[in-house]
């Protein structure tokens, strides 16, 4: 499996999300910097966790706009797997490739912790390797992840399975007091109608390796390879 | 003397005294932007005047040091051709004023000495002081500081893995907020300052220059008066964003052949980095401001030369290399420019507009900075308490539940949520354990780090509280099965011309010094912070020591989590010592007497003896003893793993003796096989005492009522979010 | 030219900051508080130009980066008058 | 009674969103922008009273609140006036 991260200045969890793709594929993915207007023929796209453009004015609205994202857009559009993680799943809102938006956490506060998510859909690139309603944990890191939509999109997205993952209990119950950021549905991660694009907010690159604490994450890249490959 | 001219009559901060010396120097009254740059060079931040002789005679060698105090940070060996470079820095003032930007920038402007170095941070560690919970600033600074660090350091890309947090009235009007970075270089590719070399190009990158924090060095070493809102003005506002593109062009260059020597711009901005690499290279340096990328029209020379805007640095690059240095500055946005030279008369020469704005000799600039002794007085010893004057919680269950929701036990789970603790993905032990605990990337091995420093103790006895800060420190390294390596310091005290306080600075250094001897682990970097008064009353004495420690091989460390039907064993001696204990101070108001003794040896013995049970995989689960004592630390470790104990009395010493003394140099540690631990201790001679086992949803002390760990954890995590949800 | 722009939260959209404000203004004792909203507010120095064309390249920007159209709404004035 | 209330960072603050805006619009082929600042819109709605009483209620808001003093400045209009 060939795949490219693209870096925006301002990106932090290039390198992390690297190392956890090249654990499970074997090979090394591209760092392809933001003012390419090019990317490389490769298997699947990766926009990494971070900051870009500091999240100044909104998160990801700057880094959307970046010169790479045009090819990134085609190529997601061609039905190339797009992965969003974190403040990539902020870019993938704020390009469209994606419906609703990410706003400020209910909290007002940061919050990194570990969260529990439900599988709610395994019929993907990313998720097939989970069965459907296993618990996962896995942590989180974001200033802005409330996810909002108006009500006809939430439908939409129930209805097509576009719902990838929900926040919940150890126990898999979908709870308000389980979800980290007050995202409408208690929604953690989610698919375009054609799932080959996933936003999540949780870093599953940072529950790959048994220093971690925990390697629940490590299935979705090694489903990625997996899918690829075949 | 040339005192012909009329004297300023704002010599900025600097006495009488100090300005003739400026005169004999410059041979003639020096112009204000001259005045200015003395002003900050001599002021207490930059130029340690009060306490340059007693810093010097802290212990700062060892075979593992590569690089001791005076550079940007320490550097220290660890091994396969590998650094660890860190420092601690206080930023009390500013944080004080802007809560958020005091803070944030304070977390920049570490990490820059840290990458200055030419290491990648990897941990950032904060060490903070507030005010009392009832004070009515305190809320509104703990949430503005906490949020500060945050937004730096998580923009920014590197994890915040440990810190402490006191409260005491004592700070109420003066918060601490100390900041420390640690970072990894490749040991052969270190970045020193010292522009060595004449005729090579001055470069400035980062941030354009604006009007910020114009003095902040000089306000860094002023006591606050009530006029503390007229000092506003100076407050600089951080751009994370901007430090990370920094970050990492400067890492890129420095992976080429380029740089001869760099300086980030700290306090005192343009000046102090200028100054700084033409005295060590022993060259002079000429600038020309008006290449200086500047935000804002209209800047004089002294601005320019002041201005403590963030985000830059400058560095000396070997000539012809400034074509490449530009093109990796222009992919990274930054602003640059070259805007000077190195020469080889010595001095310091700012030209502006075709004339000489300002023209200082280098070496009497920095040489001829002034050194006091001032006058001090020892801390006069305290009466020692004994137990018998303490009285008995009558119920044991809500004591313990109060003690751990008292505001220094608290758990600090609302602060650390708010930092991303996991960037980077090698954080291997998260924040709430005895240390951090970091991989070196790439690699199976691991960095402890942690900060210390118990203030009550260091004012009842200046000597062994410095002494306490060094063992706490080593210990959380030593309880995560890290052999520590090295340390570095920040010595918050108050106005040091009143001999008591700087008897306590004195004392402080005294005991810092013996321990750090004692326990092999020597200073390497460090930062002063004095004048922490308001109104003539001064904060508590905190000398915050930061400490690093290497784990050779990740697969054998230790946490304070429990594991379930282990015995736990006490290591180290218990006298009961309740003076200065948190116990005496929640449950009996009024003076608490003398801390408890630090015997270095004994701390020495039980700690090797501790990392030699942990590298032979003996033990399952070990935190130290510290506030609180023996029963919290029972507690904290229950808590951490959900999992109970049960907890025999003994029958020589009273029960608050037994349960809540803060006798130094103990472990707690469990183990399966406990016969073998207990005979290995008497074969080495450290005490050593089975005192309980683990297992079960509650804490028992034997004889007493069951305290449920759903109570224990309720209190101990309910105090801090609830108190931070009052508006 | 100057041109301010406002960016606020469309109708209906949650506005958790405004609710923090609304709660912190009352714990601080202000009474007679009945709702907050915050926005954002932006100032731009444009260089002097044809006026038609500055607001026709506003209203872009707004549409293009500085609200996200799908919650937001914009309001722009140039040199003090609002723009259509 | 409605409240508007812009806050703004002083003169001579860095403004590290203005400058990635201003950026980010360059790099969207904006010409001409000579300058972005950005700073907080808050609309209140009060319960009617003496508008000399808001006034003074809505100074002390911001004193107190909704401006950080030490770096921004901010303007009160009420009821489509600005307050002095
Ligand atoms: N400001 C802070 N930032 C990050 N972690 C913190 C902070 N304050 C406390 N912690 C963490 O909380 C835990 C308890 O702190 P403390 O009581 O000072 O520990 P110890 O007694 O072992 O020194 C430690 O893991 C420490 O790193
Ligand atoms: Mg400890």
């Amino acid at each position: 499996m060939t795949a490219a991260i693209i870096v925006f200045p301002g990106s932090n969890c290039d390198r992390d999300t690297a190392v956890a793709l090249e654990a499970a594929s074997g090979r090394a993915p591209r760092l392809i910097w933001h003012r390419e207007t090019a990317l490389p023929k490769v298997d699947l796209i990766v926009i990494p966790g971070g900051f870009a453009y500091g999240d100044y004015l909104r998160a990801g609205a700057i880094a959307a706009h970046s010169p790479i994202m045009r090819e990134v857009v085609a190529r997601a559009h061609a039905g190339v797997p797009t992965l969003g993680i974190c403040n990539g799943f902020q870019v993938l809102t704020e390009t469209g490739l994606l419906p609703g938006v990410l706003t400020r956490n209910a909290s007002l506060r940061f919050v990194c912790r570990d969260v529990h998510l439900r599988v709610e859909q395994t019929d993907s690139v990313f998720t097939c390797k989970y069965r459907p309603d296993q618990v996962l944990r896995i942590p989180v890191a974001h200033m802005d992840g409330n996810y909002i939509a108006d009500d006809t999109t939430l439908q939409e997205l129930e209805d097509h399975g576009q719902i990838a993952l929900r926040y919940c209990d150890a126990d898999g119950a979908a709870t308000a007091e389980a979800n980290p950021n007050g995202a409408q549905r208690n929604i953690a991660g989610l698919f375009n109608r054609r799932r080959n694009v996933l936003g999540l907010m949780p870093h599953p690159e940072r529950a790959a390796d048994p220093h971690h604490g925990g390697t629940d994450g490590r299935a979705l890249f090694a489903g990625l390879v997996e899918m690829i490959a075949a | 003397m040339s005192n012909a001219a009329p004297r300023p009559n704002d010599l900025m901060g600097l006495s009488e005294p100090e300005y003739d010396t400026i005169l004999e120097i410059m041979g003639r009254p020096p112009n204000l932007t001259e005045l200015g740059i003395f002003s900050v060079m001599w002021s207490e931040h930059c130029s340690y005047k009060s306490s340059r002789r007693w810093l010097k005679t802290l212990p700062t060698e060892g075979p593992q040091v590569i690089c001791g105090p005076g550079e940007n940070a320490g550097v220290v060996d660890i091994g396969d051709g590998e650094a660890v470079i860190f420092k601690i820095e206080s930023h009390n003032h500013p944080s004080f004023i802007e809560p958020y930007q005091g803070a944030a920038t304070g977390v920049g402007g570490i990490m820059r000495d840290v990458f200055t170095m030419g290491a990648r941070p990897v941990a950032n560690l904060n060490a903070l002081r507030f005010g009392s919970p009832d004070h009515p600033k305190t809320r509104h600074l703990v949430r503005g500081v906490v949020a500060g660090i945050g937004g730096y350091g998580n923009c920014i890309g590197v994890p915040t893995v440990a810190g402490e947090v006191n409260f005491d009235p004592a700070y109420n009007g003066n918060i601490l907020v100390n900041a420390m970075t640690v970072g990894i270089a490749p040991a052969d590719r270190i970045f020193y300052s010292a522009a060595a070399g004449v005729g090579l190009p001055v470069v400035y990158v980062g941030s354009k220059t604006g009007r910020d924090g114009i003095h902040g060095a000089t306000m860094a070493s002023a006591e606050f008066g009530g006029d503390a809102a007229e000092k506003r003005p100076t407050v600089q506002v951080g751009d994370p964003f901007t430090e990370k593109l920094l970050l990492e062009a400067c890492l890129e260059l420095m992976a080429t052949d380029a740089i001869v020597a760099i300086q980030d711009m700290g306090a005192a901005g343009l000046t102090s980095s200028s100054v700084e690499m033409a005295s060590k290279g022993n060259v002079g340096i000429e600038l020309d401001l008006d290449r200086v990328p500047l935000r804002e029209t209209g800047m004089t020379p002294y601005e320019i030369m002041l201005s403590e805007s963030q985000e830059r640095m400058l560095m000396v690059l070997k000539p012809g290399h400034e074509p490449a240095a530009m093109a990796i500055f222009e992919k990274w946005e930054l602003d640059c420019a070259v805007i000077g030279e190195t020469v080889d008369h010595g001095r310091l020469i700012l030209r502006t507009a075709g004339s000489i704005a300002a023209d200082i000799p280098v070496p009497p600039l920095v040489a001829a900075a002034p050194e006091y002794d001032r006058p001090w007085t020892a801390t006069p010893p305290r009466p020692v308490l004994t137990a018998a004057e303490v009285p008995q919680q009558p119920d044991l269950g809500p004591a313990l539940c109060r003690l751990m929701a008292c505001p220094d036990l608290a758990s600090r789970r609302w602060i650390w949520e708010q930092y991303d603790h996991m960037v980077m993905a090698d954080t291997v032990q998260r924040p709430g354990g005895d240390a951090g605990v970091v991989r070196v990337h790439g690699s199976e091995k691991g960095l402890a780090v942690t900060t210390d420093c118990t203030p009550r103790y260091v004012h009842a006895n200046p000597i062994e509280g410095g002494r306490q800060a060094v063992a706490e420190a080593w210990r959380n390294l030593t309880a995560v099965g890290a052999t520590p390596l090295a340390i570095t310091n920040n010595l918050n005290f108050g106005n040091p011309e009143r001999p008591e306080i700087m008897g306590q600075l004195v004392g402080a250094i005294q005991g810092i010094s013996e321990a750090c001897l004692a326990l092999d682990c020597p200073v390497v970097s460090g930062n002063v912070s004095l004048y922490n008064e308001t109104e003539g009353s001064a904060i508590l004495p905190t000398p915050v020591i930061g400490a690093v420690g290497l784990l050779p091989d990740l697969a054998v460390t230790t946490s304070l989590a429990f594991a379930a039907n282990q015995a736990i064993v006490l290591i180290g001696k218990t006298a009961g010592w309740l003076g200065c204990s948190l116990y005496v101070r929640e449950s009996c108001p009024g003076e608490t007497m003398a801390p408890p003794p630090v015997d270095l040896a004994a701390e020495r013995r039980n700690g090797d003896f501790v990392r030699g049970l942990i590298a032979d995989r003996q033990v399952t689960a070990c935190h130290d003893l510290a506030d609180g004592g023996l029963l919290v630390a029972v507690a904290e470790m229950a808590l951490a793993a959900d999992i109970g104990a049960t907890i025999t009395l003994p029958g020589d010493l009273p029960a608050h003796a037994w349960l809540f003394g803060e006798d130094q140099a103990r472990y707690l540690v469990t183990t399966a096989n406990p016969a073998d631990l207990l005979a290995a201790a008497i074969q080495a001679g450290i005490p050593a005492r089975r005192i309980g086992h683990t297992g079960g949803a509650s804490l028992t002390v034997s004889g007493t009522a069951p305290i449920s760990l759903a109570d224990l954890s309720a209190a101990h995590e309910g105090w801090l979010p609830a108190y931070m949800a009052t508006a | 030219m100057q041109a301010r722009i406002h960016v606020t939260l469309k109708n209906g959209v949650l506005d958790p900051q405004g609710k923090a404000i609304h709660h912190a203004l009352a714990g601080l004792g202000f009474a007679g508080v009945e709702d907050v909203r915050q926005g954002k507010y932006l100032e731009l120095e444009l260089a002097d130009q044809d006026r038609a064309a500055a607001e026709q390249q506003l209203r872009q920007m707004c549409e293009q980066l500085l609200a996200n159209t799908v919650i937001e709404s914009y309001a722009i004035e140039l040199d003090g008058e609002a723009v259509a």
